[in-house]
């Protein structure tokens, strides 16, 4: 089982982005759960969101507290939230930001990770620019095919269109391919 | 009056029949075929006011939905003195659910009606002046404001008399109640802001409200069969006098309905979405006195220990009522032989 | 439907439950005396045939037919009744009196116009009765006793039958052919009508006859003296109007005056002025308010220009002037004299104090009493003398056409039980329908009709009728304004009002209403809106 | 056809499937997305032939429903907590008026303090409301419960009430096999009302009942009742004819056979139940679940049957009887009786607290240990320290005496470490 925990804002659509990302699995024939953290959805609260994703039927209703991926969709959540609470050693890290994660101050969380699980991406920025809108989900979840792997950028680009119709679902998808590309783009190096 | 009076001479639109009148012209209440909707045997002390109000209404609503309908009625003495096991006094589908819920209960009705494609099918609900003004006045509201296809029938006996005359929102100022006894400064009930159900129905805009009286017959059954000429939310309220709670004589029940209306303290109109169009005026005109003194709820009123000041208050609010509505009619050239020939196509001759 | 036990029930079920147990009263349905027929002379059941009337069309014969029952002559009693009745009628109190005597006439004169006629529906008994006086006692006598199956013989003195009604009566306000008309239909039942055939001997002809009917009227003027110089023209009203109806013509000169505050003084007044007097005045010793004449009459003898001089009496009369004196009333509302004299200009004085009757006729009829020049009757209108009866203006009561009619109608119901050996119908009078025991509501708002009247021009210079009929709209108007007080008449009140359903509506004709005691809870609304009062309520019997 | 989906469209779906007449709901959290869902399918005119009432109030979806059925309607709403709180006196209308009205809950805590999470108080608060009351396990079992409910409530004229955990189901996506139209057509014939309003055929529908008969009636009405727990098997095997996978049915164990001790639980805590389960019996445990499907009307000789071979029993329950203890638990015992079976309460989830693997792990290992008193209510993840302290803060406000002290006890004999 592969879990995933995603946090954000209300109104950045963390909990869309964890039910796409089910879809994307699903569309892969994979099991997939997703579910938010329940309640007073107002814009602007923090708000947390989870997908598992595994090959078998999924029983387990748990909040995700040990995720093999964490998703950061706003960084102004670093110093607010314990973000990163149970996020394993070998978990992946993919934070939305136009800065680096050192920037960030996260040089110390990053070096307890594998090198090529912690990445940045510009996801607002690149939303900005495709859809027109500063709306990081769908762009998150295509640095996120490519970070992780868990699921293939067709399938993340069949959920968002499924999701969004036409021009929205089109410009989603350049966000995410570009997102995908960019993360694929900061591992090749990192890598080498 | 409201409607087209019928300027028939010796008795005009004010008997139930007239046999002068040709039977289309007469009142449901006069026809030997009317449908009894409550019929005998129920349970009403002497004289009830709603088992007669009720059966107007609904006689009046079946003819004009040629007995294609369903009634709903909320808790309260109609429902009781008409339905205990084993024995219904209903002639007609009803259903009996809550006492707060009438005309949510209704408006599922016409809604299943509806989508059964039965909207031929009418809906009347119906509720004492409790279940109506007070405990079911949110599901009447919502009723209103979703324009439900039910017309709402409140029979306003001016209290909880199904459990033992206390006082409800419809309860007028200075009557006594089992719970607002004539003790204190301000005996009987207070003067509060009241809670005139027609002019908040009328508030919402709804298709037709419509007040009425069990003691012009006419005028009620011509207000129901209007009423089914619409569609949507309608509302009328009827006056009902109660002789238990009002400690009246059973035999005086159409008397204070009369009177009531006489003195302007139940002002009688129609109004159609939201705004008034037809008031009954006052034809003999009296002083609230002569509806009060029959009613022992009032009797702390009068006598040597009696409140002038007070008659004088509800003297006052039937005065506002009389200008409010326009309760007194300009003065009118009496009907004479002029008129008699106006109308003579109307008249059996 | 697979009812769900208790839950749900049958429609109507509640029928088992006997509600009637609860109850301490029942209604029960009623008939009052209504004050109108309570108030006619001729005893006619007015709300009963308005009640017919109200319907028009047919209900128009019906109703003409239910006067009939105790009136021969509707379209005379619809022309010169004063309609006590109208005076008696509850409507009064409401708006104003329903206008029955206008109905009344519409409905004789529609008799006339389509031919209505009554039969004999009862066989011949065989009984001779004999009616002295062809005037409205004597013919509503002799029509009732007829109407019964007795041989009938008027005998009249006079040249015409009619009595007052056609000697009494000047024609504008009674005119002839409606007069021969009634007196025609009365004679097709078969009685035999003799004119001038005096009876002068009572006694003589008592023994052709099972019974006999003394009818004849009051004919003689009276006079009382006053002291007049030889050229003045003094003349009775009676006597002036019989001759005018036989064809002499008086010369009363330019101004006339008229002694006398009764109906018959007016009629002379009016009288005088048609046959060419420029000035026609009353003289009264009373007021107007103790005047007896009829208020309908003093009312159009005004319009005609009569002039009255009240607290007045004559004290002296001479060529072309009167002395008079004007009175005083004193506290009893007697006139008493003041002494004051003045001169009124007067061409004649006709004298209208009261008439008298010739009663010479009854000599040596053995226990007949006569007292204060009339004979005395008992309740059954039979004198002392037995199997002779008298009615109308020889008896002591009312001079009026209507008592006389309805004396000829009492006499002819007790000669016709005398004639069989049997106890007269006992009289049931029902309680008095009184206003207060109606709900007035329920009449709607409707003020009587006013009859035409002829132009004044025309009045003063023609005998033509001065009080037209209504045309039936108005007489079905006013028929309807009737309030059936005291009597059902299926308004459908109670069966409305019944919150237990416990009225039964019968609906066949003639069959109204029952109360089902099964239901009938007592409560007493179908009594209190009962607009009629037809309904009461009594104790039950526990 | 099968579909990544979120659990209130999926419900959603399979209502529309289900052909309703007449929808009469109210929102509240955490219903809103189904009703949200079946006004949209209304609108569209893909839920044809149904009139959606967007009634005032939860009183007023339920009264309406009443009417619309009463009419001969097949009726549905929705609600949650407050809400079915607010239908109460609806409900009891309803059910006393043989009314197959089928309505979803999605559970959630009830006030004070108000929250909107998920647990079973709202349900248990109307368990004796004479509705049926079926728990879904996921929401795939939501989807069929609802089309199974329809044809129970149906065929016995008993309402229904399909319980679902809100949010915890509602608002998770996950892969629901969503009927076909065809298939629900032929497993739920058209509604045929036992008694319907109708002119033609009038009655009286909701008489005054007095002492003469009202026993009779309701005792009637607990016969009709207790037949469901006949219908219901019978309708989970058609259904699983129909649509070839299991769903429904009163209990459903879960590798109880030899099981020792058995976990009882209902809903969707199920799942995580079962993996805890899955680990102790990997490592040797003989553990077993099982699962309440129909909690009304009790399906009492099915849970002794199922649990009559174990030792030890524990009830997890997302709700209590304040001032008593485990409502299932309590039921639990009664099917019980006269047997040597422990059981043990165990409250968890109350106003949405997640239930964790590793504290269910802990309580059972406690109760296997010995550790747990079954005569005691226990509170998973109870923050102790704090209850202490506001215990004792009242003990000394002047409320002390041995019940009182008994809180105390429990508390630190029981609870110590449950929340890490």
């Amino acid at each position: 089982m592969f879990s995933v925990r995603i946090h954000g804002r209300g109104g950045q659509g963390a909990v869309t982005a964890a039910e796409m990302l089910s879809v994307a699995a699903f569309d892969e024939g994979r099991h997939a759960q997703a579910f938010p953290t329940f309640g007073s959805e107002r814009t602007g609260a923090p708000v947390v969101s989870f997908c598992r994703i595994d090959d078998r039927p999924i029983r387990l209703r748990e909040p995700i507290t040990q995720p093999d991926a964490l998703i950061v969709q706003d960084p102004t959540l670093l110093h607010q939230v314990n973000l990163f609470a149970g996020l394993r050693p070998d978990g992946y890290l993919l934070v939305n930001t136009s800065r680096t994660l050192d920037e960030l101050g996260l040089a110390e969380l990053v070096s307890r990770l594998t090198p090529s699980h912690a990445v940045a991406v510009p996801a607002t920025e690149l939303a900005r620019e495709h859809l027109g809108r500063p709306l990081p989900n769908a762009a998150l979840l295509g640095g996120f095919a490519a970070l992780t792997g868990q699921v293939s950028l067709e399938s993340v680009a069949d959920a968002i269109r499924a999701r969004f119709a036409g021009a929205v679902g089109e410009g989603n998808v350049r966000a995410a391919e570009a997102a995908y590309a960019h993360v694929h783009e900061v591992r090749r190096t990192v890598d080498a | 009056m409201a409607h087209q009076e019928i300027k028939l001479y010796q008795t005009g639109t004010f008997v139930a029949g007239n046999r002068l009148l040709d039977p289309e012209q007469r009142s449901v209440q006069a026809r030997m075929g009317r449908s009894n909707s409550l019929t005998s045997g129920h349970r009403a002390c002497q004289g009830c006011g709603e088992a007669l109000g009720a059966r107007y209404v609904l006689d009046a609503a079946m003819r004009a939905t040629d007995g294609k309908m369903v009634a709903v009625n909320s808790t309260g003495c109609l429902e009781v003195f008409s339905t205990p096991y084993p024995e219904s006094s209903w002639q007609l589908p009803w259903l009996h659910s809550l006492f707060g819920n009438g005309p949510a209960v209704a408006a599922g009705v016409a809604a299943a009606l509806k989508a059964k494609g039965r909207d031929d099918i009418r809906v009347v609900g119906q509720a004492g002046d409790g279940g109506t003004v007070d405990i079911g006045f949110g599901t009447l509201s919502g009723m209103f404001e979703r324009n439900d296809d039910v017309l709402f029938v409140c029979y306003d006996n001016e209290g909880y008399m199904n459990t033992g005359v206390q006082r409800s929102g419809a309860t007028p100022p200075a009557a006594r109640t089992a719970n607002t006894k004539p003790v204190g400064d301000e005996p009987g009930n207070v003067f509060g802001q009241g809670k005139f159900v027609p002019a908040i129905a009328m508030a919402h805009e709804i298709p037709y409200v419509a007040t009425a009286t069990v003691a012009e017959l006419r005028d009620l059954e011509y207000k129901v069969e209007k009423a089914m000429t619409f569609r949507g939310a309608r509302y009328i309220h009827v006056f009902v006098p109660c002789p238990l709670g009002w400690g009246a004589a059973s035999s005086d029940t159409i008397r204070l309905s009369r009177l009531a209306k006489e003195t302007g303290v139940f002002p009688v109109f129609e109004a159609e979405h939201g705004e008034v169009t037809e008031v009954s005026t006052i034809r003999r005109r009296v002083p609230v006195e002569e509806y009060l003194t029959l009613q022992k709820r009032y009797a702390h009123l009068f006598g040597p220990a009696g409140r002038p000041d007070i008659v004088a208050r509800l003297q006052a609010t039937a005065d506002r009522n009389i200008a409010r509505y326009g309760l007194l009619a300009p003065d009118e050239e009496p009907a004479g032989p002029g008129v008699a020939q106006d109308v003579a196509g109307e008249g059996a001759v | 439907m697979d009812k769900p036990f208790a839950i749900t029930l049958d429609i109507g079920s509640s029928r088992a439950n006997k509600t009637g147990a609860w109850r301490t009263e029942r209604p029960v349905y009623t008939n009052r005396m209504p004050p109108c027929n309570d108030a006619c002379p001729a005893g006619e059941n007015i709300q009963a045939w308005l009640y017919e009337g109200e319907e028009g069309g047919a209900g128009y014969e019906r109703a003409w037919r239910q006067i009939m029952v105790d009136n021969p002559f509707p379209a005379i009693m619809g022309r010169v009744c004063y309609h006590p009745c109208e005076t008696a009628c509850n409507r009064g109190n409401l708006d104003e009196s329903v206008g029955i005597n206008s109905v009344e006439r519409f409905l004789g004169d529609e008799a006339i116009r389509q031919g209505w006629t009554v039969t004999v529906d009862v066989p011949p008994t065989g009984k001779r009765v004999l009616v002295i006086g062809a005037g409205p006692s004597g013919l509503s006598a002799a029509y009732h006793l007829a109407r019964r199956g007795h041989d009938v013989t008027v005998k009249e003195a006079g040249p015409m039958a009619g009595g007052m009604m056609r000697f009494g009566i000047p024609k504008y306000r009674l005119p002839r052919e409606v007069l021969d008309a009634e007196v025609r239909r009365i004679l097709d039942l078969g009685v035999r009508l003799e004119l001038d055939a005096k009876v002068s001997d009572l006694m003589a002809l008592k023994d052709e006859y099972d019974a006999v009917f003394l009818a004849v009227g009051a004919q003689l003027g009276k006079r009382a003296y006053i002291p007049a110089g030889s050229a003045a023209k003094m003349l009775d009203a009676v006597s002036m109007l019989r001759d005018l109806e036989t064809g002499e013509k008086p010369l009363l000169g330019r101004r006339v005056a008229v002694y006398g505050g009764g109906n018959t003084a007016m009629d002379a007044a009016r009288t005088a002025k048609r046959l060419g007097a420029s000035e026609a005045v009353v003289v009264y010793r009373r007021n107007k308010d103790k005047m007896p004449a009829h208020e309908s009459e003093f009312m159009e003898a005004t319009e005609e220009g009569i002039l009255f001089k009240w607290l007045t009496t004559i004290k002296h009369v001479d060529e072309g002037r009167l002395v008079i004196e004007k009175m005083e009333l004193d506290e009893s509302g007697f006139p008493q004299p003041t002494g004051e004299l003045e001169e009124l200009e007067a061409d004649s004085l006709v004298l209208a104090l009261g008439q008298d009757t010739d009663l010479s006729l009854l000599d040596g009829v053995p226990g007949l009493v006569v007292e204060d020049g009339v004979v005395m009757v008992g309740r059954d209108m039979m004198t002392g003398c037995p199997g002779i009866f008298a009615g109308g203006d020889m008896v002591p009561f009312e001079r009026s056409v209507t008592v006389a009619v309805g004396h000829g109608k009492r006499a002819a119901k007790n000669i016709d039980a005398y004639l069989s050996g049997a106890a007269p119908e006992p009289v049931v009078r029902p309680a008095l329908a009184s206003y207060d025991t109606l709900n007035t509501w329920y009449y709607s708002d409707a003020p009587r009709t006013r009859r035409p009247v002829l132009e004044r021009a025309r009045r003063e210079s023609t005998f033509d009728e001065v009080v037209l009929g209504l045309d039936e709209s108005n007489a079905l108007y006013e028929a309807r304004r009737c309030m059936s007080c005291g009597n059902c008449f299926s308004c459908d009140n109670c069966y409305g009002v019944c919150p237990d359903n416990a009225v039964i509506k019968l609906g066949r004709p003639g069959e109204k209403y029952l109360i089902d005691l099964d239901y009938c809870k007592g409560c007493g609304l179908c009594v209190s809106e009962c607009p009629a009062g037809a309904i009461q309520m009594v104790p039950e019997e526990i | 056809m099968l579909e990544q989906i979120e659990g209130s469209q999926a419900v959603a779906k399979a209502v529309t499937l289900c052909r309703p007449e007449v929808i009469a709901a109210y929102p509240i959290s955490p219903q809103t997305h189904i009703v949200e869902s079946l006004s949209d399918r209304v609108r569209t005119g893909e839920l044809a032939g149904c009139e959606y009432m967007m009634v005032e109030s939860e009183f007023g979806a339920m009264s309406a429903c009443i009417g619309a059925s009463a009419a001969g309607a097949r009726t549905y709403t929705a609600t949650s907590s407050q809400g079915l709180l607010f239908m109460a006196e609806a409900l009891f209308n309803a059910s006393g008026l043989g009314l197959p009205i089928v309505m979803t809950v999605a559970n959630r805590a009830i006030g004070a303090p108000i929250n909107i999470w998920n647990d079973h108080s709202d349900s248990m608060a109307m368990r004796d409301s004479g509705w049926i009351q079926l728990f879904a396990e996921s929401n795939q079992e939501a989807v069929d419960l609802h089309i199974q409910a329809y044809r129970l409530a149906e065929a016995l004229s008993v309402p229904v009430m399909v319980c679902m955990d809100g949010f915890v189901l509602t608002h998770a996506f996950e892969r629901v096999d969503l009927p076909e139209q065809a298939q629900v057509d032929a497993f739920l014939p058209g509604f045929v009302p036992q008694q319907a309003l109708d002119p033609d055929d009038p009655v009286t529908i909701g008489a005054m009942v007095g002492p003469e008969a009202f026993a009779e009636v309701k005792y009637l009405m607990h016969a009709k009742q207790m037949s469901a727990l006949d219908e219901i098997p019978v309708i989970a095997r058609d259904f699983a004819e129909t649509f070839g996978r299991d769903s429904g049915g009163l209990v459903r164990p879960y590798r109880t056979d030899d099981a020792e001790t058995i976990v009882v639980s209902l809903g969707s805590v199920l799942g995580t139940i079962e993996d805890v389960v899955d680990k102790m019996r990997d490592e040797g445990r003989t553990v077993g679940v099982l699962g309440i499907g129909c909690f009304r009307p009790w399906p009492l000789d099915e849970v002794r049957a199922a649990l009559a071979g174990a030792r030890r029993v524990v009830v997890v329950e997302k709700a209590f009887a304040v001032g008593a203890g485990g409502i299932v638990g309590q039921n639990v015992r009664d099917a019980l009786r006269g047997l040597p079976v422990e059981v043990y309460d165990v409250v968890a989830g109350l106003g949405g607290r997640p239930i964790t693997r590793a504290s269910l792990r802990q309580v059972f290992d406690q109760v296997l240990a010995g550790e747990v008193d079954p005569r005691r209510m226990h509170f998973l993840d109870l923050d102790v320290d704090l209850v202490q302290r506001e215990l004792e803060r009242s003990r000394r406000g002047g409320r002390p005496g041995p019940h009182a002290e008994n809180m105390l006890r429990d508390i630190g004999t029981v609870a110590s470490g449950a929340y890490e």
